[in-house]
């Protein structure tokens, strides 16, 4: 029987269970995904706040999630690799090429939304450019859509690779099995990505199944299953690698489960005190928040000073505010053109 | 008697048949400490027990497939889908199980549940957070499809559902949640499932609404009163079974007949109803049966143009009721 | 030109079009080795190979969703779903995503995929393999929907399925799959989606009807027209889009409608079509709008008597000629 | 990480790996495990015959799998238990109390066929007398029903056990999935007998998954799964046993996957030439019949003499026979009947 690999998950720390040489990442790389990673903070939390101000109706926040995201799509190849986000993937999108601008014009319900010209909700991602397929708000149902994409690369004799993301939630679904089965069956290059928060809005994983690791159902699909620390981005980036370059060699997909935590509530419509304590949040928020972590292993292992990450986070906040004051300023979409693209035009 | 809105009907009654039967039993994404994301279970997880209030996971094909299990061994579930939007993966557990388990049985065993599911736009729920679902259901012989859209035929409808022997969809629209009130009895009480309410008598046109729709036909009732017209508002409440003979003897009376819902026109509900009235009232018809309804796009926008663009109006049912009853 | 059955001018369609284009490919259960259950790929696998001859696993919702992926990535699927009662469990994929991906994503995606799916009685099929779906599917903005009922159509119209930028519903009905021959080019050809065609002119009634209930419909206008009562048969083919004017001008003409369908009669798709001619033609029909189809009874039983109670038989829609001609 | 269990499949074995006596069964027992296999194998084979002769309109079969269909039922409690079985469960339905008369009713679409007064197809059981839920065509459905019913009972304080089956093929839907998660995660008693008889119609095993066992995914739900050697009536019995034990104990639901095979065409529409070589079905047809092993084992263990056993299976014929005649006999459905029903009648 395949067993299920697991990384970083034996201890905790306060910086990376791996080594970003031993993994062929240079101090570059680690400073753009710091940068990444920031900027996908800033934007999530400027984002809350003008939901706050009442400047756009709905906030969802993938906070917390950064080092899974930015990790996982550090590993593949934007351009020619597919990405099939969740609604928390604001990380995946900024990494794969979605600037802050393209996200903001979704935020403020704007004509001009690159992923649905604002006929969907924020974080309904899509982007035609970067390979991003539209998706949508019924949770996993772009799993087996996934494997149909991955299936069409391979048999057009393509190398790319096709990331999903989904929570432990999601993994309840019929979707998820389907999904999997298929492409474990004709081998499929995907890279299946469990973002397990431990929360469902409200149901924590113990009533969404009854083991401890979703990697586990791999085996019973016939494809390798990882566990992640999904708060250590160099970690992330490793295991991602790894299922990646599998999946290039036509040995088929992966099952990664990073291990996270949702900080905020599930979105501006939740309130988590009904269902969770302070206490609980607070080690997300504090030692285990990926960004503090980054920070940690680039001071133990002296990639920059404070004082340069404290510019690069300043930039990316800049690069938010320009977004943000942009984006509010485009014109909104037009009534009568909801008409349009039911079906092609003609 | 008390003044509530539709939500407090809901949580209310369901949390008195609680009490009142062991079989009642709740489940569905987030009922349990969340109390609901409407919060229509609020307090139900402490009163009752996560046995009775059931915090499933994300599944909606198992939400309905186990319901039907339970219902099959003497309990009587009611199944909240968090959004009517999401009840398509229980599509085949309802259509082809549900449905059909008493009749395919010969009657040897039945089906008593209740299938909740909050259903409707306005509220910048975008493409799926918004949709109505009803033509879906009301076509599968074997389920009944309420629609009620008042806090007194909410409770009332919902407890009788609740009793029913056989399944039952009951439509809960999300922008009548918190929007109307009026007065429920303290007590439990049923209504008869398939009698429809005259909401507001009429003599020059008949309107069928439900729902959101219900209400913005009321108001244009209303404004177009002013001007002397006399429209009959009829609220079938229960889908299937439909109340025919009150909306064939409304449309003898009046002649003319204006069909409004907020789903898509091409197929809807409403378009049986045309039919029906189009082959037995036929010859009490002074003019064409008219409907207002949603475009045929596949659901609304969330952009607040776009979304507005969508929804039938008070304005395009005022604009309906005059050109219809000048014909 | 050749003289074929409905199933041979699908196989035949299917051979071609995936000969002449490579991004063609097949998928369903069965449909590799055994060539379908109903023979429609027979000789595929051994021709196109597995890798485009696609055995599934058990598992609609995956046939749908995959089939989703493989068209956004520059395939053109043809998804088999082995009978159409078991296109439930994927009722999500179909409805919530191949159905909007070009509208939800602004015309930046979009799904260029044919689901297949042999429907309707009157084969001992019982209640899981008799059923009529189009009402559900003609209701949703996104879909095409087409049931050719001739092997001229049904090739024709496959055809322009297969290459329609759109997610296109197919329906074939098992019944005729050899009960019907005509002739059908030789070379590949496409019929335009959306355009009906009178299958038979006359000028007492409109009759409206696909499927089996077509080729029924003809023959009880065969036999009424012995007394002199011309029957206008037209053939829908598409049931969304529809061919609106064609409906309307030849309700013109005749000033009469008679509607048959199969499937069960409440909400179904016949109901529409009623609901638009009593808008739009009402001041041209002289008699109400009838219907024949099927009772509202969850589906139809398996044993002969009950099946022969079901579905609605020649004689059935030769009582309706005669009562409708005579009002 | 749990490990399945596996039983009787290390190696080939002319009659059985489990001695009667250790897993508790008497020589009576056994016997009446052979005498349910064989009435059933003959009312299969009399089935195939009337079908032949235009008799009846449809025929399918539950042919080979009789062990793993006994053997289970016979670790129940008929009249205290639930049903839900698939469609070639007439062994099932035998064990737990319905007559041949019963089910033939249903194969010649008689009026009084207790489970659907011939409304649906032959083989679409159920049996209210004897908590055998009505079942129908889609694939699969059943199983998150049984979650249901086992949730039931348990809620109740009852100790009854939930039985429910369904091919490897069905193994493959989402169904299964949710209904698998759903029991574990609230420990419902149910025994999900996955019968594995290598083809889903002419699907091979190979393409409806990339594992060897369906009872591996046991792993992902956190149940126990095993596998046990279908043809072996003793070693599905002894497994089933123990599951049914640890279900009433409260310790919740199991996964057994039976490895069987299917040695007639999926159905009398169905030509299994297409897609299969005669060769591999004979070695089922002949050494690895679950009547011809437990034959062999009773011969061994001088438990009956082949007198006695012919004596059985002759009384067996006997008893088919009579069902069948009778059955033709009685009357057909009422046809304005089939407006009855749809809903309670008043
Ligand atoms: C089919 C479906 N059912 C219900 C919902 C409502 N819903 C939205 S997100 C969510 C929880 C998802 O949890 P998980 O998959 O763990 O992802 P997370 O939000 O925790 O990242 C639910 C129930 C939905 N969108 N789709
Ligand atoms: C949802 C659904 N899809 C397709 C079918 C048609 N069908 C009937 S049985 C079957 C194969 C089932 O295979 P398996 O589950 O392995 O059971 P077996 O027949 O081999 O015992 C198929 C595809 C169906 N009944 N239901
Ligand atoms: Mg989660
Ligand atoms: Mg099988």
């Amino acid at each position: 029987m395949i067993e299920i690999e697991r990384v970083g998950m034996d201890e905790v720390v306060a910086g990376s269970h791996v080594n970003h040489e031993a993994v062929g990442l240079t101090r570059e790389d680690v400073l753009e995904l710091f940068r990444l990673m920031v900027l996908t903070r800033r934007l999530d939390e400027r984002s809350e706040q003008v939901q706050r101000q009442g400047k756009t109706a709905f906030y969802i926040s993938g906070r917390g999630q950064e080092a899974t995201q930015i990790g996982c799509a550090y590993a593949m190849e934007p351009g020619k690799d597919w990405f099939l986000p969740y609604y928390r993937d604001f990380g995946i999108m900024l990494a794969v090429g979605a600037t802050p601008r393209d996200l903001a014009l979704a935020l403020f319900a704007k004509k001009d939304d690159p992923a649905s010209g604002a006929r969907q909700m924020p974080a309904h991602f899509g982007h035609r450019d970067y390979n991003v397929f539209t998706s949508s708000s019924p949770v996993s149902t772009q799993i087996p859509q996934a494997a149909g994409i991955a299936y069409a690369s391979k048999l057009r004799g393509e190398d790319a690779v096709c990331y999903v993301a989904f929570g432990e939630g999601g993994s309840s679904k019929g979707d998820f099995h389907e999904g999997l089965n298929f492409a474990a069956i004709w081998k499929s290059p995907v890279i299946f990505l469990c973002q397990n928060n431990r929360y469902a809005i409200s149901v924590g994983q113990e009533k969404q199944m009854a083991v401890e690791d979703v990697a586990s159902r791999a085996i019973g699909y016939g494809m390798p299953g990882v566990v992640v620390d999904g708060q250590d981005v160099l970690a992330v980036y490793k295991v991602t690698k790894e299922a990646v370059d599998r999946a290039r060699r036509g040995e088929g997909p992966t099952l990664i489960e990073a291990k996270t935590y949702r900080i905020v509530p599930h979105s501006s419509d939740d309130d988590d005190r009904l269902y969770r304590t302070r206490e609980e949040v607070d080690t997300y928020r504090t030692s285990q928040d990926p960004i503090v972590r980054l920070r940690t292993y680039i001071l133990e292992n002296e990639l920059a000073t404070d004082e340069e990450l404290d510019h690069i986070d300043k930039e990316a906040l800049a690069h938010v505010d320009e977004a943000l004051d942009w984006a509010e300023q485009q014109p909104d979409p037009v009534a009568e053109e909801a008409a349009l693209y039911v079906f092609a035009e003609a | 008697m008390a003044e509530k809105t539709n939500l407090q009907a809901i949580h209310d009654t369901l949390w008195a048949a609680m009490k009142e039967d062991e079989r009642v039993l709740i489940m569905g994404e987030d009922v349990g400490a969340k109390g609901g994301v409407f919060r229509v279970t609020a307090d139900f997880l402490e009163e009752f027990g996560e046995e009775r209030v059931v915090d499933t996971p994300l599944a909606e094909l198992a939400i309905v497939g186990v319901g039907i299990g339970m219902a099959a061994n003497g309990l009587l579930p009611v199944c909240e889908i968090q959004f009517a939007d999401f009840i398509h993966p229980a599509f085949d557990q309802i259509v082809s199980e549900a449905a059909r388990i008493r009749y395919r049985s010969n009657n040897h065993w039945s089906c008593p549940m209740v299938i909740r599911a909050p259903y409707g736009g306005g509220i910048h729920g975008a493409l799926y957070h918004s949709q109505s679902i009803e033509a879906f259901f009301a076509h599968v012989p074997g389920l009944k499809v309420l629609a009620p859209s008042t806090p007194y035929d909410t409770a009332g409808l919902l407890y009788s559902a609740i009793h029913d022997p056989d399944p039952v969809i009951f439509l809960e629209h999300k922008k009548l949640y918190r929007l109307v009130k009026g007065e429920v009895p303290d007590k439990l009480f049923k209504l008869p499932i398939g009698k429809g309410e005259i909401k507001r008598e009429g003599r020059d046109l008949t309107i069928f609404a439900y729902g959101l729709m219900l209400h913005q036909a009321l108001e244009a009732a209303e404004r177009v009163a002013a001007d002397g017209i006399e429209v009959e508002v009829l609220d079938p409440r229960s889908l299937t079974p439909l109340d025919e003979e009150l909306l064939l003897d409304s449309v003898k009376k009046t002649s003319k007949l204006l069909i409004i819902y907020e789903d898509n026109e091409f197929g809807g509900y409403g378009a049986e109803i045309a039919a029906i009235v189009a082959d037995k009232a036929f010859m009490d018809l002074d003019a064409p049966i008219k409907r207002v309804a949603g475009p045929m796009v596949p659901a609304m926008p969330y952009n607040g143009p776009q979304q507005d663009w969508f929804m039938p109006s008070v304005d395009d049912i005022e604009d309906a009721i005059r050109e219809l009853a000048d014909f």
